[in-house]
């Protein structure tokens, strides 16, 4: 019996930590799940999860920790500073790294080798978004919201080019931070421009604020609000209360609601099996989480009896075409190639109802204006 | 220059026994930072009504006294060690500063420390005993003691002129209405007009209101003049004592504390004693 | 044009608000010369306390009343534990002590069910419903509530500093502690009630905070930050200054967010806007608009 | 001279210059060396990830020492420090990766670009007093975080990665990454300190220390307290600025969250519980809070991982920030003056040993 | 310590106004080098005010001062300590945390000259400097008697010997100028006789010229090459001592009585 080491770091505590404690918690159970069900034959999962409180030398120590000394064949990472910081050292190191961070720089040029995402990237979130827009209403005037940081920045630019490609017109761009506890101004200057959808890069905090303001000045009906992964779900819903109403959200995941999925009903059976809270058990940071810890172990398999890094790398780029991978967390299927470091591209837009429950109004499809505006090399 | 010489301190003249409402310190003894002894058994009595003086050199521990009395001792890490102090049936050195107050003792600290920011009227009343009297009337009080300050009830404090300031440190005392009040140094940097004026004030107060004082001076002529009964102080001991005339007249007193020699003519300043020290200046 | 007017309300109601976070800050810096990092944790203590309260059927009012009370006996609590050590030592040391307070405060938060997550007011039947419109600008009941709240909370302890001796007192203290005990006043005391009427006007701010954003711990103790350039734009022991200052801060986010955002590539620019005229403010006036100017004479 | 210059318990110099000697006794001139060889052989002797630690705490020694430049001896309280790491850090990757020039000569730059900014940031201390100043940097903290991620040059906040060095013709990899590293900072961190500790038995380091204590009085000396404060500001920067870049290279790579407000707070934590104003504290705090750090993060894991608590309450996010708080409150209310102090009794019990008093 | 060129000082025409308020009105007097020169009057007249002109703290919003070649009018007070003269204050503006030596090490700055790099590097010039001021400043220890105290922090000193530090300190700065407020406040008649002989050594034997101001009339009158009057920031008489001693502006406005000769009412004990 041969001991893997399958090693996170991320934000248990600290700044994100709501998200990251339940992420985490996804990767913990599902590798030890795995050990439960033998899913690598002749190989004990040393399941590692560790604290780096969303700071980049943390990450890096718990990296150097997890490569240096444990011998990890894969790193499972969480923040996109952290991630963009480590590339060249993962270049180094050739060792696969997936992230809890859907920023599109991470699978960028240079030292982009061994860098994948699980599943489509924000901007290619925002970028379907605005094809919803475009296909709505041609030339509408639309606004981006995103968060001051390389996190919220990421997809503006690809947001840019594609609107110009819709013949949508970006009329804004603007950065907005946690503590906006008064967006009048903003509400106010963007109505003025005539910006009739506003979509969101960020976490859900700001998003709530923005849309309690925009619900006072009434501009709810007059506005479409939507946003990519991390500004929705149950904590937007739990913030904005009625505000949230028609929300629309781009993400690659099911939902905790969707119990006929597979990978939903999975959760569900290990989230009681590890007696996780009801919280966390629902929350799509957990099914993320075990998204990443299924790719990984997937690659694992596929590397056979010596799951080094150059095996878990070859098992990763061969899950494509008839090998490609569904673990049914997502609404696709996860894709690698040598090429394609991106998972589950297939996204769905999904409209929260009056009760915050967030409805698929599309099917899982893949953003075509993103692979023009973007193209992977 | 040391008085506990060969001298024969003089005999006190006879007192009688202290009463009640007489202030008295008792052998006390008092450390700063628990290392440095200051206090070395001083006793004294502040009889009621009357005006006591305390003089000695710089640094002999007058001001330390004072607070070893008043309690603010502990602000400036100093502790007594040993002895009591005692008034009005109360043990003051066993209480805190607030207390001190309440009991009737208050003090008005060296070099005045009025508040700077807030207006002359603002330091009066800043001075009465929260829930205590009526501040009102109060205020008259000090203003009639005090004629000049009415006029300047609204400037702010810091800058007011020294003589100023020394009477709304005083008069900001008074709103406690204490019985004693503690004087560090009055006179200190006031023009000779005005420390007649504020002796003259404090004599005035003193016989109206009964109040006993202890005032710590270096201007030894004025204090002796002003007091019914006198100390001497040395290096954290009191090495003389006396009725204030007495005291004056002590030869010792006369070289050292009023400047005056054995024949009663001012000796000048011009010819001072350079013999005393060896001449090192370059 | 409408859109000046309205950008000038926001920021009135949001100034309001800051100008209420503020005051306590000035009320502990009027009395102690200490500067309270811990602000934001207080207000979000109280915050939470309201919220735990009326989670468990208690009325709103009655929870938000419960809350003030708490905080203030906490604020207490802080001088006494904490605070009364630190008189005498230099003022970098009491700061330093504020910032690892409002860690603790912070991680004690955790162990409660309110550290991570995000929370909102069951809102109480007197602030729901339609406000008022100013200028085309709909004004909710919370906000008014708000705005009413921190302009009567201010001008009691405006009056308070001024008027009585207390008052008076406890700006003596902050003058000249060592003249103020010599008079009798248990500089003790005084503390322990400036903290303590901080800590109510904390639960004050945290309360309207949250109902108007919600309940986060992240966002409700980063008020504490927020208020800084306040107090400081206002001058920091004056009442009337973190008025001023609270209503400058909020308007001039409110214009760079309202007009410099649609300039600056990018915009967000009423995260430092305000920054670079606090400081422009300073260098022309160094103890900020109603400052107290040191007395220097040598 | 006493008969032994190895126990010397007393003052016996006879002549002035004897007494700025800074290590003077053939003990302390003997523990010195001994420090150094150990100082030099710690990376043989240190397991890896502690060998990271190490150096982490010799970079912020670098910037706490000068931190206390600015706060602890020239009294202007300075919430931005790390946004002078940053300028120094982003100067140090621009000049690597756009001049192209060695580490050893865009680091000196990260430094220098530290202390223009920091003259810069510096001069509203002509004006300004205790917290109203502590404020000015502190929006220059704010400023220059927003300015970061408003400009496309530095990667608006994202990584700009730095380039692997190699010293002697060892090419730094991620095996030896720490080992070669350790033995970069360490000497620029001994200089650094030795610089310090001579500006401070002089009439310059005096003069910010006058300051401080009064800087009217000064005035009346003949110093000029502006130009005193810039100074400080500008030479508590370049400290800044040098481990900035010592800082972007360790990390590998410059991203806009490792130089922000929270990582300003904790150096000043660091300053404070090393003992503000003290050579010796600028090393112990950023060993405390480090090591604390570590203590705190292995003690949470464990929590996290043992359910002790009722679900919604998150012991183990708690605890980092209960310790982080108490240590600094504790060591302010009980050790105002600390770790330096204890450093200070230590070795003053060693001096005077086998004597009690 | 050479003998500088020696430099009159002239003070010309000067008002200083605080918002309304004149703290001096066209004040004009000149201290010739060499001599000790008293400033009198009561608490508030302006004396403070007028050092304060002199050495840069505050400027003067009509008039002129001069030091020899030097314009005082603008200068900083640094810059004023540069020119030679320096200054003891009133309320005591020591270094409360340093010791005796710091405190006087540091009047020292204008008189060590090397750059920020000597220091970093502390080898020549630095090194052999400091050893330098360091006797300096030992000798003027010795001279003022502050040998006991010398370690001591300021702050914790009794109020007198406070005082003699801040002469000392003033002295350590090698002037040719000395201002003095007050340096006798709160000291008995023996310890003034010290100062005062202090002063007189600095005087006669440096060739320091003294600006002194003091409450004390017998000091005044003993030592005084010339006196000068202020009252209300205006200067009301000016001379030698005895003639200003007898000007009845004075004695109504300040001493209250006639110093008539050495025998003053103000000295004279009454029982
Ligand atoms: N806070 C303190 N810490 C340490 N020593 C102190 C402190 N306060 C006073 N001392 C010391 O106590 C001694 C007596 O000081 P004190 O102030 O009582 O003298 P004093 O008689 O009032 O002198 P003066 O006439 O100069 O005011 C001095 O040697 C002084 O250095
Ligand atoms: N910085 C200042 N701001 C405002 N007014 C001032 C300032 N400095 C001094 N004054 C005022 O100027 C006048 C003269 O004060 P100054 O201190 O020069 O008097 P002085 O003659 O030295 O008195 P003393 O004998 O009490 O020291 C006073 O009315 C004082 O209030
Ligand atoms: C929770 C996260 C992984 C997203 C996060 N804001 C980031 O750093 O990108
Ligand atoms: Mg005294
Ligand atoms: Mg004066």
């Amino acid at each position: 019996q041969k001991t893997v080491t399958l090693p996170w770091s991320g934000a248990i505590t600290g700044p994100t930590s709501d998200a990251g404690a339940s992420y985490g918690a996804g990767v913990e159970d599902y590798c030890k799940y795995a050990n439960a069900q033998k899913m690598l034959p002749g190989i004990t999962l040393n399941c590692v999860t560790r604290d780096d409180q969303y700071n980049n030398a943390n990450t890096q120590r718990n990296y150097e920790d997890f490569v240096g000394n444990l011998n990890a064949p894969v790193f499972l990472g969480y923040a996109t500073g952290g991630a963009l910081q480590l590339k060249s050292v993962i270049q180094e190191t050739k060792i696969p790294t997936l992230t809890a961070s859907y920023h599109i720089g991470i699978v960028d040029a240079p030292d982009n080798t061994y860098t994948f995402l699980p599943v489509s990237s924000y901007s290619e979130n925002i970028v379907a978004l605005l094809e919803y827009v475009a296909k709505k209403e041609r030339g509408a005037k639309v606004a981006l919201i995103v968060n001051p940081s390389p996190f919220g920045r990421d997809p503006v630019v690809d947001a840019r080019k594609a609107a110009e490609r819709l013949g949508l017109k970006i009329t804004d761009v603007q950065e907005v931070g946690g503590n906006n506890l008064d967006n009048t101004a903003l509400l106010k200057r963007l109505e003025s421009q005539g910006a009739k959808y506003i979509i969101n890069q960020n976490t859900a905090g700001p998003v709530a604020n923005i849309l309690k303001d925009a619900k006072r000045l009434g501009l709810l009906g007059k506005m479409q609000f939507m946003g990519a992964h991390y500004t929705g779900g149950e904590d937007l819903t739990k913030l904005a209360g009625d505000a949230a109403k028609d929300f629309i959200w781009a993400t690659s995941y099911y939902l905790y609601d969707e119990g006929n999925q597979p990978g939903i009903q999975l959760v569900k059976k290990i989230g009681a099996q590890y007696k996780r809270g009801a919280d966390t058990i629902r929350s799509v940071h957990y099914t993320s989480g075990m998204m990443a810890a299924a790719i990984a172990i997937e690659a694992m398999k596929r590397a056979g009896a010596n799951p080094d890094a150059a095996g878990v790398y070859r098992g990763l780029i061969s899950m494509n075409g008839s090998k490609a991978f569904n673990p049914g967390f997502a609404v696709g299927p996860v894709t690698f190639s040598a090429k394609d470091h991106i998972g589950a591209e297939s996204l769905r837009l999904l409209q929260a109802d009056a009760t915050g429950n967030f409805k698929a109004i599309t099917g899982a499809q893949r953003s075509a204006m993103f692979q023009l505006v973007h193209p992977m090399k | 220059m040391t008085l506990s010489s060969p001298q024969p301190v003089p005999t006190p003249p006879p007192r009688a026994a202290p009463g009640t409402d007489d202030l008295t310190v008792n052998n006390v003894e008092v450390v700063y930072h628990d290392i440095i002894q200051v206090l070395r058994g001083v006793s004294l009595t502040v009889r009621a009504g009357q005006v006591t003086s305390l003089l000695g050199t710089n640094g002999a521990g007058k001001t330390t006294t004072l607070r070893a009395i008043s309690g603010l001792l502990k602000p400036e890490n100093g502790k007594i060690r040993e002895g009591t102090i005692t008034f009005g049936g109360k043990t003051l050195s066993a209480i805190g500063g607030t207390e001190v107050v309440k009991a009737g003792v208050v003090q008005v600290p060296e070099g005045r420390r009025v508040f700077k920011h807030l207006s002359v009227e603002e330091n009066l009343r800043a001075g009465a005993i929260l829930g205590r009297g009526d501040w009102h009337a109060d205020l008259e009080r000090i203003y009639t003691y005090f004629p000049k300050l009415p006029a300047l009830r609204h400037k702010q404090a810091g800058y007011t002129s020294g003589g100023e300031q020394q009477m709304i440190a005083i008069g900001r005392a008074l709103m406690a209405h204490p019985r004693v009040l503690l004087l560090d140094e009055p006179s200190l940097g006031l023009a000779p007009l005005l420390v007649a004026e504020i002796f003259d004030n404090v004599r005035r107060i003193n016989r109206e209101e009964g109040l006993s004082v202890l005032v710590v001076e270096q201007n030894a002529n004025i204090a002796l003049r002003n007091s019914d009964y006198g100390y001497v102080m040395e290096n954290g001991r009191i090495v003389m004592e006396g009725l204030s005339a007495q005291l004056a007249s002590n030869p010792d007193v006369k070289e050292f504390y009023l400047g005056v020699t054995e024949g009663g003519a001012r000796k000048s300043f011009k010819d001072v004693k350079s013999y005393k020290r060896r001449k090192r200046w370059m | 044009m409408e859109l000046l007017p309205q950008l000038l309300i926001a920021g009135v109601v949001i100034g309001s608000i800051y100008a209420l976070a503020a005051l306590g800050f000035v009320l502990i810096y009027k009395s102690s010369r200490v500067i309270n990092f811990a602000h934001g944790q207080i207000i979000a203590t109280g915050a939470f306390i309201a919220f735990a309260l009326t989670q468990r059927g208690v009325n709103f009012w009655i929870a938000g009343l419960i809350a003030m009370l708490t905080t203030f006996l906490l604020g207490m609590l802080i001088e006494r534990v904490f605070l009364r050590r630190m008189v005498g030592e230099p003022i970098i040391s009491v700061i330093m002590v504020t910032i690892g307070l409002s860690s603790v405060i912070d991680g004690l938060l955790h162990l409660t069910p309110y550290g991570a997550g995000t929370f909102s007011f069951e809102r109480p039947a007197l602030l729901t419903g339609q406000g008022i419109e100013l200028f085309g600008l709909p004004l909710s009941k919370t906000q008014i509530a708000g705005v009413l709240m921190a302009l009567g909370l201010l001008g009691a302890f405006t009056y308070f500093f001024n008027k009585s001796t207390l008052g008076i007192t406890m700006r003596a203290v902050a003058d000249d502690q060592m003249a103020a005990m010599s008079v009798g006043t248990s500089v003790e005391r005084v503390f322990a009630l400036a903290w303590a009427a901080a800590g109510l006007t904390a639960a004050a701010a945290g309360v309207i905070l949250g109902l108007m954003s919600g309940l986060t711990l992240g966002g409700l103790a980063g008020i504490g930050l927020k208020v800084f350039p306040v107090v400081i734009l206002g001058g920091l022991d004056s009442v009337i200054g973190a008025i001023v200052g609270g209503m400058l801060i909020g308007i001039l986010e409110n214009l760079s967010a309202g007009y410099l955002d649609g300039i600056v590539p990018g915009g967000g620019t009423r995260e430092v806007f305000p920054f670079i005229v606090l400081i422009i403010v300073l260098l022309i006036r160094p103890y900020g608009l109603f400052g107290t100017k040191e007395i220097e004479r040598v | 001279m006493p008969a032994s210059r190895f126990t010397q318990t007393g003052n016996y110099r006879t002549r002035y210059r004897q007494d700025q000697t800074i290590f003077a006794t053939y003990s302390e001139q003997l523990s010195l060396i001994v420090l150094l060889a150990l100082l030099l052989l710690l990376p043989l002797i240190l397991p890896k990830t502690l060998l990271r630690d190490v150096n982490m705490i010799m970079i912020y020694a670098v910037a706490v020492i000068g931190l206390n430049i600015t706060t602890g001896y020239t009294g202007l309280i300075n919430i931005g420090q790390a946004a002078f790491m940053g300028v120094g850090a982003y100067a140090t990757a621009l000049a690597a990766t756009r001049l192209n020039l060695p580490f050893f000569l865009a680091i000196p730059i990260g430094g220098l670009a530290g202390a223009l900014v920091g003259t810069f940031v510096g001069l509203p201390s002509l004006r300004l007093k205790y917290l109203y100043l502590a404020v000015a940097t502190l929006a220059f903290q704010i400023i220059f975080e927003w300015g970061v991620g408003h400009t496309p040059l530095l990667a608006q906040g994202g990584a700009i990665s730095l380039p692997q060095v190699q010293v002697f013709g060892v090419k730094a990899t991620f095996f030896n990454h720490n080992f070669v590293w350790y033995y970069l900072i360490l000497p620029v961190l001994v200089v650094m300190a030795l610089l310090w500790r001579n500006v401070l038995r002089t009439k310059h380091g005096r003069s910010l220390i006058a300051v401080r204590d009064n800087d009217r009085a000064a005035a009346a000396m003949g110093i000029n307290p502006g130009t005193a404060k810039i100074t400080a500001f500008m030479i508590g920067s370049f400290y800044a600025g040098i481990a900035g870049g010592l800082f972007a290279y360790f990390q590998k790579a410059v991203v806009i969250e490792d130089y922000g407000l929270h990582i300003s707070i904790q150096l000043l934590a660091m300053a404070i519980v090393g003992g503000l104003g003290s050579l010796p504290g600028s090393f112990l705090g950023p060993l405390f809070i480090v090591a604390l750090d570590r203590v705190v993060g292995n003690t949470s894991n464990w929590i996290g991982s043992q359910n002790l608590f009722p679900a919604g309450v998150d012991a183990a996010t708690a605890l980092r920030p209960l310790s982080f708080g108490l240590a600094i409150v504790l060591f302010l209310m009980f050790e105002p003056r600390g770790l330096a102090n204890w450093w200070r009794l230590g070795r003053l019990y060693f001096k005077k040993w086998p004597y009690k008093f | 310590m050479s003998q500088h060129q020696r430099s009159q000082l002239e003070v010309q025409g000067v008002t200083l106004t605080f918002g309304g308020l004149n703290a001096l009105t066209d004040v004009s007097l000149v201290v010739p080098p060499g001599e000790v020169v008293s400033i009198i009057g009561p608490n508030g007249a302006g004396k403070t005010s007028l050092l304060n002109c002199i050495s840069g703290f505050y400027h003067p919003t009509r008039g002129r001062i001069t030091f020899g070649a030097y314009d005082l009018s603008r200068a900083a007070p640094n810059v004023v300590t540069g020119y030679g003269i320096a200054r003891a204050f009133q309320n005591l503006e020591l270094f409360r945390g340093l010791s005796v030596v710091e405190n006087l090490l540091l009047a020292r700055h204008t008189h060590l000259r090397y750059g920020l790099l000597d220091s970093l590097v502390f080898y020549g010039r630095a090194s052999r400097q400091e050893a330098e001021n360091r006797a300096y400043v030992e000798r003027i220890i010795d001279f003022m008697e502050l040998e006991e105290h010398r370690s001591h922090p300021v702050g914790t000193l009794a109020y007198g010997i406070q005082k003699r530090v801040e002469v000392a300190r003033a002295l350590t700065l090698s002037p040719q100028l000395l201002l003095l407020d007050e340096p006798m406040a709160g000291m008995n008649v023996e310890e003034k006789e010290d100062m005062v002989r202090f002063i007189l050594d600095i005087q006669r034997e440096q060739g320091v010229t003294v600006v002194l101001i003091e409450h004390d009339m017998g000091v005044v009158m003993d030592i005084s090459d010339r006196v000068y009057v202020l009252d209300f920031g205006q200067l009301i008489a000016g001379g030698r001592p005895e003639e200003v001693s007898a000007d009845p502006r004075v004695i109504e406005a300040y001493t209250g009585v006639a110093e008539a000769g050495p025998h003053s009412a103000e000295q004279a004990v009454g029982a």
